[in-house]
């Protein structure tokens, strides 16, 4: 098991003829995702080595039962291409995009929430991977084995460097989950949580957290009501000044809102354990789960 | 990216929000002009993206045209919290009865615009809240749906707004709905919103700060920004299209991914350390941004040593170091550096490294070795 | 039982401080409506007749309970009105006012429709009326008694009409609902009907019909899949030209869309007797129910 | 209410939908001026709220002058399927390469705008849905989300459109879905769209029926009224408040509601006879709203006879009872009356008219019989 992205995936990408899109559609391919279709307007008809481009996203899903999409056109035309992937039902809608306007973000958002079937995960995220299983996104896949630790993240980078420290210890993941650092993320911490507390493989939650919103007050507060898996979290941010955004739109310290020190603290006062660096993400989940090496 | 008091009122007049009539000055000439074509009294005032500029003196009234000349030249070069004063905002004096405060806000939390009201004007949000946490009506508006006349009605009444003013009070919170979502605003902010003598409503200040993601669809919004107010790394850094914020101490960083920059200053902290910039080089780093960005750490005299701390993803270990090694043979650094490369093609990065023999560079294998090795070498 | 209002109706009406809104309030409220509160913005704190006023709809149900909300505002003000009932938390909206624009009423319903625990019933209807329970409009409550025929019509009078032909033939009503004249009901036959068919005291349901639009069509559909309880379907307006709105504002035939002859054909389609005129109505109610008199 | 041609461009240029230059001209002389203005050659189109103005010889060609002046004399005062022409639109004539459909309609079942495209332009869209259904293509709306980039597209890609007119395609239609909007209307069209030689999108004509409840939105349109060409006992009726219908039978009717009235309409003809109007007094008429009315029905010089078809609820019998008396007092009607009341109060309205003892008015007791009766009175 793992969640959200699996061998059933069937992936159309927007985006996909463009230099990034064709780079990761091939790689996200080569893992062994099944990348069935691709969306380019006006391209319709081409394909990018072997997989058919279509000029809408309601074709696609007709003709390659896509049900899986991601998202990697400029950010401009991002949201109206995530607005095009749930009208033509696809389910879960993975937007790689960095830099998607914040009032987009809140309409797309609160335009799918009314929608049941459909999740939205990212934007500005690495995506999401399912070793052994699929990769949707950009996430490096050879630092990472299937394993039993679910890791959702805000950042990416720091995610492979808190995967890799688990690596090391000997752990593998369920799935790598990584919701992306703008202020309206599509999915939370909550809603990946879980997931994760509902699958069978996932016996550890790694949550990454960083400064800015209150996404992870929120998640601690779910997670004391509703975890029964033990969760070790990481927070980013100490040391970042109030009012300066911290390369993702959605780090930043607001006045007194949104420090890693009261987010460490809320996770802490809920019995969530919380590293002081990447390194005593690792060593805790060898204390809560026993070594593997 | 934040706007000074006069560029958020134009967008205010722009979407129809009261605001006093007034002028631009850059100079105590045009000031001065400014206040003879408006008619006495008026108002100077210093504008700089700080709140308590009438308590350091950047706010004053002007009856005649000797005191608008003295004022302008009191206010404009005055430093207030460490801003200087370079340009005025002269504007018709007002004649106030009542204060309110008023705000749209982009509430993550709820992901939705949030509407706010109070009674009490001329505190801030957080004064306020001290002070009677019900004073502040605050409610959320789908963006979907808009801004109803409801919402307006039910702010004022709840805000216990006088019965003949819910009217004006509320179109004013529509019109600031409006500026909110047209202007791609993060914030739209009135303190304190007027009453007059006369009982007209209107905006006496306005903080407004918009979206820089969203500023190609607002190419006047855009032409706002105060290049020369910012700090010279930052201007340097986005110049080049790095991600860069200054900070107070002496010690640089790059990194690549926001998060792991964090993280590595939060590291470099917990060693004894004290930062002096985030630098998020980015996904996919080729060598000549690498070189650029060691290019803008260095501008920064108070860098005593740097730190680039990569975990390759799509970033290649191998692109990191021969751009590292470019920047040596360009810049000649005079401080120490610790590298620590890890991630897809590490092995090959570090052997370009070794083969270099840079001067006084240092590799360590993991972060929390490389924080405290630099540390340990800014002394 | 009834449908949709009954003896825990509690209801707050917008506009109760306009003539037609304190007249129709009082007549619901000497009927035995428990009329709960009044909403007038810059009213607050007035009665009428000892029905507190509140200047907004949030403080009336915080202070009075009301459940139901009628909307007696004039049109420009009509939308949102009963938007503010539903933020309110209002669970069942019925709109009097006549002669609202109809992109409010698209707006308004699509709005409302996102929301599963809000109904909206009209506007441009008569209300609805439980005989010997709760009137909620402006229904002339004397010409019906307690019974088993459960009557869902577009108009008002023809609806009196039909209702008094029944009573002359001895039969009673459960519940008559207006759903309004206009083009955008908030509720529609189906929906009515729906609640008939679950609404143990109704043994039959009378569906008055007029030309325009296609919800005859679609209530035809619907009794043939899912009701079980007899259906007796009256049509006005075989003789409206094309092109012209009778009165109503929904109620034209637009090129050949939307004639009565269509609908007839429709409903006798599926089984659902057609009564030729008002009286057949009752004759065919006899003939179902077998006579009362 | 229906727009003519030149009103409906008048709101599509507003709304930055592309229409040829053009004039409006009421008189020959100004139709020649404005062929003048524009350059030849000019289209010169009736302007008539009805179809097919082309076969019937409205719209005409003109090369030069002397054709304009021909034409514009030919087509003013022409009578095109019963409508007398009295205003031109003249227009620069365009290079026509190809014709699509395109609207915006108020789709009632799905409660929900609908925008349709098709390549077979000229054609109406029943004729096109009989001769290739897959033809047209039609999309849903959400009128909370509006109209999205991907729905123009989509449209235009499941049309077949070229793919070097995707995109002004696609933009038309976001054009005419905002004129949709924010003018109120129930339904845009444009037939044909015009693809010119240099493949550019043009609006040929115009079709826009505007919703009466939202007018008092914009006071611009409403003006766009032509009363002149309204039938004249539904303009006596629309000056008085009532709502009236004109029909070509010859027995008049009156009713509360409008169901009730649909329903005596049919009743009559159910009984062989032919109504000759539809007329809802509304709920609670009061009996100068009934004297007003009885004015209305008899002005129709075809009324043979009239029926009375009351169910009061609000209304009240008597009060209809003293408005039919009054009425009588005032006008001395020469046809016959049958007078059905029955609900609230009708035992006073029945002895009220039975001691007027008014000439020729029959009082029947049900909707049917009095049917019957003012079936056989108009003979």
């Amino acid at each position: 098991m793992a969640v959200l992205v699996d061998r059933d995936t069937r992936l159309c990408v927007s985006g996909i003829t463009g230099r990034e899109g064709t780079f990761h559609s091939l790689n996200n391919r080569n893992y062994g995702t099944q990348v069935v279709s691709g969306v380019t307007p006006g391209k319709g008809g081409q394909d990018v080595e072997g997989i058919p481009v279509f000029d809408t996203f309601h074709r696609a899903v007709e003709e390659t039962g896509a049900n899986t999409a991601m998202i990697f056109v400029p950010p401009r035309f991002a949201a109206d291409s995530i607005l095009e992937a749930e009208d033509a039902g696809i389910e879960l809608i993975v937007a790689i995009t960095e830099g998607i306007p914040a009032h987009d973000e809140l309409r797309v958002y609160n335009h799918l929430a009314r929608n049941p079937s459909v999740r939205l995960v990212g934007p500005n995220c690495p995506g999401i991977l399912s070793p052994g299983k699929a990769n949707v996104g950009i996430i490096p896949a050879s630092f990472f084995k299937e394993g039993n630790v679910g890791v959702v993240s805000r950042s990416g980078t720091l995610t492979y460097q808190i995967g890799n420290e688990l690596a090391q210890s000997g752990f593998g993941n369920s799935s790598i989950v990584g919701i992306g650092g703008d202020p309206v993320p599509g999915s939370s911490f909550i809603d990946i949580i879980e997931l994760f507390e509902a699958d069978p493989e996932t016996e550890l939650i790694v949550l990454s957290g960083e400064i800015g919103g209150d996404a992870e007050e929120r998640a601690a507060d779910h997670i004391a009501e509703h975890v029964s898996k033990p969760v070790v979290a990481y927070i980013a941010g100490f040391t970042a000044p109030p009012g300066k955004t911290m390369g993702h739109a959605g780090a930043i310290v607001s006045g007194s809102a949104g420090t890693a020190q009261a987010k460490a603290e809320a996770l802490e006062a809920k019995g969530v354990r919380v590293g002081r660096n990447p390194t005593q993400v690792a060593e805790i989940a060898i204390e809560v789960l026993g070594a593997r090496v | 990216m934040d706007l000074l008091e006069y560029q958020g009122k134009q967008l205010f007049s722009k979407h129809g929000v009261p605001v006093p009539d007034g002028r631009h000055a850059t100079s105590v000439d045009e000031a001065v002009e400014a206040a003879q074509e408006l008619g006495y009294p008026v108002v100077i005032k210093a504008q700089v993206q700080i709140g308590g500029r009438g308590k350091a003196g950047g706010i004053k009234l002007a009856k005649d045209k000797a005191e608008a000349r003295e004022h302008a030249e009191a206010i404009l070069g005055m430093d207030i919290r460490g801003l200087t004063v370079h340009e005025l905002w002269v504007e018709q004096a007002s004649d106030i009865a009542e204060e309110y405060y008023a705000a749209v806000v982009f509430d993550r939390g709820a992901k939705k615009p949030m509407a706010m009201l109070s009674r009490m004007g001329g505190m801030d949000v957080e004064a306020i809240a001290e002070e009677d946490p019900t004073a502040m009506v605050k409610l959320h508006v789908d963006p979907l749906l808009g801004f109803q006349d409801f919402h307006g009605r039910r702010l004022a009444f709840d805000a216990g707004i006088a019965p003949d003013l819910i009217r004006p009070v509320g179109a004013m919170l529509a019109r600031l709905y409006e500026t909110f979502v047209a202007e791609d605003a993060m914030l739209v902010e009135v303190n304190p919103l007027l009453v007059t003598g006369s009982r007209d409503v209107v905006a006496l200040d306005a903080k407004v700060t918009l979206d820089d993601n969203a500023l190609y669809r607002h190419p006047d919004s855009a032409e706002f920004r105060n290049v020369s107010a910012e700090n010279p790394q930052e201007r340097m850094a986005k110049e080049r299209g790095l991600t860069y914020v200054s900070l107070d101490g002496n010690i640089g960083i790059l990194g690549n991914g926001a998060g792991l920059v964090m993280s590595t200053l939060d590291v470099v902290a917990q060693a004894g350390g004290r930062p002096a910039n985030f630098l998020d080089a980015g996904g996919g780093s080729k060598a000549e941004a690498i070189t650029s960005a060691v290019e803008v750490i260095l501008s920064n005299p108070e860098v005593r040593a740097v730190l680039f701390n990569i975990f390759g993803g799509i970033t290649r270990c191998d692109e990191v170091a021969r751009g590292l090694i470019e920047a040596f043979a360009q810049i000649e650094p005079g401080v120490p550096f610790v590298v620590r490369l890890d991630g897809t093609n590490d092995v090959e990065g570090r052997r370009l490294l070794a083969e270099a023999n840079l001067p006084n560079v240092h590799t360590e294998s993991t972060m929390l070795d490389a924080a405290n090795r630099v540390v340990e070498l800014a002394g």
